[in-house]
């Protein structure tokens, strides 16, 4: 079981109702937790849909959580 | 902007003189510039205004990234980006890219290629309300809404 | 710049500030600009300075004709140029172009075409003073000298 | 004889001397008028590389001169 923090922006933290939150996961992979996320907070947005950062930079879905880091699910940007 | 970065958010208005002289270069006979400006409409809505969102530790370090591609890949002087958070009303200044070259052909194509992957790639998030009264964040995909300035 | 004109010659330094307010538009989501600067060098050689000259009457016609027909081509909200004419310095802004367009691909395409099509059109001919004190007008034909900003 | 206007801009001005004359032609076109200054000024400039204009506009170099008007010899032009 790792203990990470997760952030939420836009359309996910309006869903979530928070911006970030401590998770105790023992999902395999980021891809594992944010399917277990999303049925608890009902996100609209599917996964291939999103990209995934651990620590301020871009990860892949198949990267394991790490215990203290810090993931954010990224939702499609629309800056500019 | 502190002198070594070349992307930064802003939450208070983007003064463009500051930028723009940034730029001069005794070498450099192109200036290219895009401005963002927050539309009145989208999609065939009324826009009154937006918020831009950004994860901020991950936009700065992309948008650095994405400029600092584009002074290796074409024949630049300098080349810098402000993107602006918070609210915004219509008309006001969303984002500012210039590049400065020797000519103008490498201006214009890197400055159209940090817009273009700034849009594509830093997690920054907009927020539109709409004269109805309603709002809602885009999230450009598949069929929808993928069309910005 | 009277407001019905939407490219002119100016003899004195080209002020941004109001030719860029003109290209206000609530529809406008993307703004391009382009700034030619006088360059250090040319063709290898150094270069101090420079005059323009122009064929003013025609070169006003053939600007606005130009202007004109990005306007008419692209789908634009605005479009605006300003030539400088006399001695300028290295550094200098020789030339704007500002366009303003809801979508960015327009902007940058009738930027780019405005500026092309005026350097290519409009009777203004360039005399370069050089590092060594000699100075020749450019007239840019076959294999010499055709590359400008 | 036609009696009209010429204007001479960059290096044409450099070499006639004078940005613009008054001159008597004969010349059945626009392109005989350019030879026949050309003879007397020495022009580097082949007139295939100019363009010409009659009272602000682009002209015809098969165009007659027309007596009255102003005519002008445009170089290549390197503006922007």
């Amino acid at each position: 079981m790792s203990r990470l923090t997760v952030l939420y922006f836009a359309s996910l933290r309006d869903a979530a109702g928070l911006a970030e939150e401590t998770v105790d996961t023992d999902a395999a992979d980021l891809a594992g937790l944010y399917e277990a996320l999303r049925a608890r907070h009902g996100f609209a947005l599917p996964r291939k849909r999103l990209r995934v950062a651990v620590d301020g930079a871009f990860a892949c879905w198949g990267d394991a959580p790490r215990a203290g880091s810090e993931v954010a699910f990224i939702p499609p940007v629309s800056g500019g | 902007m502190d002198a070594a970065r070349r992307f930064r958010l802003s939450a208070g208005p983007i003064e463009i003189a500051p930028l723009h002289a940034r730029l001069r270069h005794p070498a450099a006979g192109a200036c290219a510039t895009f401005e963002g400006w927050v539309r009145d409409h989208h999609d065939g809505r009324a826009v009154r205004g937006l918020r831009y969102e950004a994860y901020a530790a991950l936009a700065e370090a992309e948008g650095e990234r994405i400029v600092a591609a584009a002074l290796a890949r074409f024949d630049l002087k300098a080349a810098l980006c402000v993107h602006r958070v918070g609210d915004l009303a219509v008309g006001d200044l969303a984002v500012w890219v210039g590049v400065a070259s020797a000519h103008r052909g490498a201006a214009f194509e890197a400055c159209r290629a940090i817009i273009d992957e700034i849009k594509r790639d830093v997690p920054i998030w907009k927020r539109e309300r709409y004269a109805e009264g309603d709002a809602g964040w885009l999230h450009p995909g598949e069929g929808e809404g993928g069309r910005g300035a």
